[in-house]
């Protein structure tokens, strides 16, 4: 259910996979988060993901659990890359299967949000002065607002 | 004893991924932090900064009771996804 | 853009091609519909699609023309499948590129949202009693309620 | 002369997928659908039921003006997705 990985993925297959699963299942919403162009106003060529091994996955379970509770679903699939990754690569893969749209949507856009802003991962961005560590946006903190009604 | 761990920028700073502490019973979170600070200049950077913490591995608050054994660990806001 | 179709699609290959032209997006969203085994309490084995030609086509480029009025897009790809479609199989994809990951998760639920009111398809489902028209949902109209906020 | 196009179940029931119309001017859809209704019993159909209609292709409400060579279609709401 959980990958936190250095190899980059399939999104295919990942689709697949959640889809061979899905049985009464009649939507499926993916998310997938790539390494922009540019980021902060300068070029970035590559990143490089730091994460706390243990606690990373432990709070990205939890954050899964939080959407089963929530919403009605049939299949949770996410993927974090870490170590270093080339501009335009994948970083996360977050992959939902529901009886209905709504709650496959709701519960892939929960978990980006919550991963955004609880789950110990640490971005450097390398850009023509050297890896620079990324700062939180304060946008993602704000995102959660929308969860607490 | 209990271990403490830094990570990312924090780990980077106090150029320390990882140390052991001695407790006596009844800290928290804060009281270790101020421990940490009153060490020398470099420590400081733990409460100039927006340091987030952990205990065994889940989010808490600094007036967290820290129990010997646990796994405290410090870090900057995280930048995932 | 575009694509209404008797013949199935290949999620992966429709994934790959947004993301190749998705330049600096950072976020892609993609959403599939899927023949459910179960609706309106019968097995249902196999659905069949008509629509209205010409009419089909210029409702769902009218629905992405306003996704892209509201939000910053890239890339936007819908496709529909019409005619015989068996159980589990495929029936929708909606996939959007964006800077941004709420954009593109809103722009695809705003497309999906619309397309099940506005765009001119009708399903009959195949029941062991035969083929049967499926009754349009309020729960459908209720879901436009949030985009006029 | 306008075209009308009947989909889905409408079609079925009225086992009609088109016919032409002769339209005077200044007619709107509500005008034609009463014309329609009033061929007899099974038309009754298109009153009895939830229909929508569309004028060139483009949803529009009953009281839209159908003008001369304009393709005028009914059809239960849509099921898609």
């Amino acid at each position: 259910m959980i990958s936190i990985q250095e190899q980059d993925f399939d999104q295919g297959a990942e689709y697949n996979s959640l889809r061979a699963n899905a049985d009464s299942d009649g939507a499926i919403v993916t998310f997938i988060g790539l390494v922009r162009d540019f980021n902060q106003d300068s070029s970035v060529s590559s990143i490089h993901i730091e994460h706390y091994p243990g606690m990373a996955e432990k709070s990205l379970m939890n954050i899964c659990l939080q959407a089963r509770k929530r919403w009605k679903l049939g299949q949770i699939r996410v993927i974090h890359r870490v170590g270093l990754i080339q501009s335009s690569e994948q970083i996360v893969f977050v992959g939902i299967s529901s009886k209905h749209r709504e709650d496959a949507f709701r519960a892939c856009e929960f978990i980006m949000d919550f991963l955004k802003t609880d789950v110990p991962f640490w971005k450097q961005e390398g850009t023509p002065s050297g890896m620079k560590w990324v700062n939180a946006k304060e946008t993602d903190e704000q995102a959660l607002d929308r969860w607490s009604k | 004893m209990i271990q403490i761990r830094f990570f990312a920028s924090l780990r980077e700073h106090l150029d320390t991924a990882s140390l052991n502490f001695e407790v006596n019973n009844e800290k928290t979170v804060a009281d270790i932090k101020q421990q940490l600070v009153s060490r020398g200049e470099k420590w400081q950077f733990l409460s100039e900064r927006d340091v987030l913490c952990a205990v065994n591995q889940t989010l808490t608050g600094e007036d967290a009771i820290v129990n010997d054994g646990d796994e405290l660990a410090f870090f900057p806001p995280v930048t995932g996804g």
